[in-house]
């Protein structure tokens, strides 16, 4: 497979987190780009992942991404469609989730996400939706997965609000929580791939994209960055890797573009 | 039971009420909370596992004193903007509100609907949501001596739900994704719902979800009432209105001009439809 | 996953293992049991909310020593004759008994599911069972101080259903009256269920209630298998056999000569099927 | 409407109970005798009755008398089919029952009910089986009828379990349990119909069927009945009211007896 595109950063951290899916994995989808890896991951390398998404749609195949987390299409490609209260309790709690996807405003240096506030709680300077599922997801998901845009105001040294938790302090701090999620397994952002070191549990760098140097990972980091001993180069997206992704994109657009026809 | 939405919001609906609208993503019930707006509703306390658009709509006109939720923005798109100017400004009125997870409101569905005071759930652990929202707190298993979150039951004095069909005794078909709509309804003491259509006969196979009439308080015909969202086997989500939505109610004025245009300038559903058509807002 | 009823049990159901066979009246998994007690297994905690014919004919074979459940029976007809002379006079051996009601049992269930490990209900109040059964316990809401029941969950080792199809793929579409076989099945440690046939494609309308395949352990396909219990869409109860077995259940004789010719005297479901035939006990 | 037809002591209790159920009501049935009173008072002056069994089966209508409480006739003929947890927890215990039909094996003075044993409970004489839903209904259907055949051994001073309350002691004992069910509005045997008092809640004697005298009944009662001031005599069941029973309990033994047809 040739490497010689052009490709933007969104690719590349949609390519790569798509990368770290496996087949058969039973998969809890975010909207957004989780949704974008998980649907590029079918088509690519894992078309036997199980796509569950919390509207309650099990094992949903959408024909392109969809905008919301409860399109048509994903309950009309679904085997199962269940309510909201049975895919919370019998299918996450339950433990039977492999992988939680997972976006969020700002990441901590333990993988904790704040998907709540900007600013203090009761009067934020920017109030954000809120967790929707993703404590839930963060706590039950076998692991998680986190994918995010880097800045030095998204990798933050100190949450505004922790919706959901990674490490927590880390050192074995989330074991405590005695749940049967075991916490990141890596975070993605547009510059590189993050994972937590074995003792403290803290994310450092472990591989970054062509062209990114180490340095401007750094830089747009919000706390002094661990680096790995060896960072890898990640390789750029496949020809075939950018052209799935276009194309499902393309499909996406045409048909959220799609005028819709109302009975009256 | 089968009556007008108008009649139904007018009747059943008073200022100050706990009101849930449900509807993941699906079967939003809009037209009806259009006429929530329109009879001047106020000091509503909002409930919704995902406060989008309508929810926007209803904080922004002044609707609501208190929300509780678990997400809100506009899905797939962004901010909801007017939910933020009240949290963020008081605009046009302070709003205080009771957060949640997803798995924590719908347990507190859940329990509202089965009678139980409070629901379960391992849940919480390692958020700030804990400290955020006092009405979360614990009990320990009698068995294995684990602390698990609870919530108190949710009871709504009145849910509000749309969906595909109502046969002329009333009984309620629900098709597709199905969110906590049964428990949302099933937990309030007054359930309203607007349908796409009332027909002889409901198309509902073995094991549908068809909530029986006895359960239901009234019933309304309002083909499209779930615009911009949508009923699975009559229209699709019109995706391209929530994005306009974002730049209609990125501004107070346009958000206002919006709503005395489209909600207060037309006395229901159908004329409402009418003039976003003729507008250019709707194919 | 998609295997033999007899290459299932041998490699997933153990002596001494928790087993429910669940099924409420409907998709009763006979053919199932029958092989259980064929392959002589022993010490079983069979679980089930009603053990009806099946769990008779499963404790009076000497597959079990406890049972938990709420109603042994034969619905409709009266007595479960060889439940009772295990409980009377230990006979063919001791059994040991857990007792709910329903709802208590389907809390332990729906707990299981859930993966808490308790359930909650308003239950129990004023009767003996609370006394007679130890694992019911309180816990205290707190919000209003109510004091409310509590089951242990219930976490099988093995469940057992039966259902109308399996797609290729082992996705398993459950129709009709589906008691708690969901949350017995998402319960268990284990999930094999036998079906009616294998399909290319489900016959599941939206909303259907199917489990995916990654739920489920293993599959066998056994037609007549929830006979003389019945499958919506395949054939009805077996009434009158359930009006027999009165009679070849009251009798030690009787009933040892039943197992011995009808289950250990033949391979497997459809020889089974073949010989009550020949013998006029099914038309 | 003529009285003129011969009877059983079974039909009279049968047609009794029946009357005793009001149309509109939400009916939880048991099966065997409460669920024919049930089908035919839907047959007779109730047919807009809601029939719930507790297999799910909402607003049912079979077109005979099942033989279990989970018959296919009920899936086919209902309204909604939902599963025994909802059943049980969003309609039963939500209070949304207005009456529950009981059998049982033994009823005292106070309404209480076994289902369970006779003898000690650890080495029972007689194993019956068990309360199986009966005491969750017995706390939640807002009121509850119970239905038995009457002896010294069936109505007893004490049970020998109690799988089902009904007023306990009685003199209020039972609003201490503080759930939505009253208890028992009636008592009907193949002899009478009892009620609770007012004061004590024990059930008295408050109507009789015709030809049975008072002093029968409480002879057939094992505890010092009371009986009320005031007798009445139930009228015998109509000639309509037992061709609809008896050409229902005909049409149900015919299709019980049909032979089943087995894909194999």
């Amino acid at each position: 497979m040739s490497e010689a595109c052009t490709y933007t950063a969104d690719e590349m951290m949609t390519v790569m987190a798509s990368r770290l899916l496996i087949d058969g994995q039973v998969c809890f989808v975010g909207i957004g780009l989780p949704s974008a890896a998980a649907n590029l991951a079918v088509r690519l390398h894992a078309p036997a992942l199980h796509l569950i998404y919390e509207s309650g749609t099990i094992d949903t195949r959408p024909r392109v991404l969809p905008l919301s987390i409860g399109d048509g299409d994903l309950a009309e490609t679904a085997t199962a469609i269940v309510s909201l209260p049975e895919v919370f309790a019998y299918w996450l709690q339950a433990g039977r989730v492999d992988v939680g996807f997972l976006g969020a405003a700002q990441v901590d240096r333990f993988g904790n996400l704040n998907s709540t506030v900007i600013g203090p709680y009761d009067r934020p300077t920017t109030r954000l939706p809120g967790g929707g599922g993703a404590p839930d997801i963060a706590l039950h998901a076998k692991q998680v997965l986190v994918v995010l845009k880097q800045s030095p105001r998204s990798f933050v040294a100190r949450l505004d609000f922790r919706s959901s938790p990674g490490f927590l302090g880390g050192s074995g701090e989330r074991a405590r929580l005695r749940v049967g999620g075991l916490g990141p397994a890596a975070l993605v952002s547009d510059y590189g791939v993050f994972k937590p070191s074995v003792d403290t549990q803290e994310l450092e760098l472990v591989a970054r994209y062509p062209g990114v140097e180490v340095e401007s990972i750094v830089n747009a980091t919000g706390w002094p960055l661990r680096v790995a001993a060896h960072v890898e180069v990640v390789s750029a997206p496949t020809v075939e890797e950018l052209q799935v992704l276009r194309d499902l994109q393309q499909l996406t657009r045409e048909a959220h573009s799609r005028p819709i026809r109302l009975p009256i | 039971m089968i009556t007008t939405l108008s009649a139904m919001i007018a009747s059943h609906v008073r200022d100050g009420d706990c009101v849930a609208l449900e509807g993941f993503t699906h079967l939003i019930p809009f037209a009806a909370g259009h006429e929530l707006i329109r009879q001047r509703r106020r000091d509503l306390h909002l409930v919704r596992l995902t406060p989008d658009v309508i929810y926007d709509q209803l904080i922004g006109a002044g609707t609501a004193r208190a929300l509780t939720f678990a997400w809100g923005g506009n899905p797939g798109v962004g901010s909801a903007h007017r939910l933020r100017d009240a949290i963020e400004h008081a605009w046009p009125q302070a709003l205080s509100w009771v957060e949640h997870s997803h798995a924590g409101l719908a347990a507190a569905y859940t329990a509202g609907a089965s009678g139980l005071p409070f629901g379960v759930l391992r849940g919480y652990l390692g958020t700030d949501l804990r400290a955020a929202n006092l009405s979360i707190a614990e009990v320990v298993c009698p068995y294995t001596g684990e602390r698990l979150a609870t919530v108190p039951a949710l009871r709504p004095e009145v849910t509000i739900l749309h969906a595909q069909q109502a046969d002329q005794a009333g009984n309620v078909l629900i098709r597709g994704i199905i969110g906590a709509q049964k428990e949302a309804g099933l937990a309030a003491h007054k359930l309203l719902v607007t349908v796409e259509e009332i027909v002889e006969r409901l198309d509902a196979p073995m094991n549908s979800v068809v909530l029986p009439h006895w359960s239901v308080t009234a019933i309304a015909c309002v083909p499209a009432g779930a615009w911009p969202s949508y009923a699975t086997g009559y229209y699709a989500r019109d995706n391209a209105f929530y994005v306009t939505w974002d730049e209609i109610s990125r501004d107070r004025q346009r958000f206002v001009a919006f709503v005395d245009r489209y909600i207060h300038g037309t006395t229901d559903h159908a004329q409402m439809i009418g003039l976003l058509r003729a507008d250019g807002l709707l194919p």
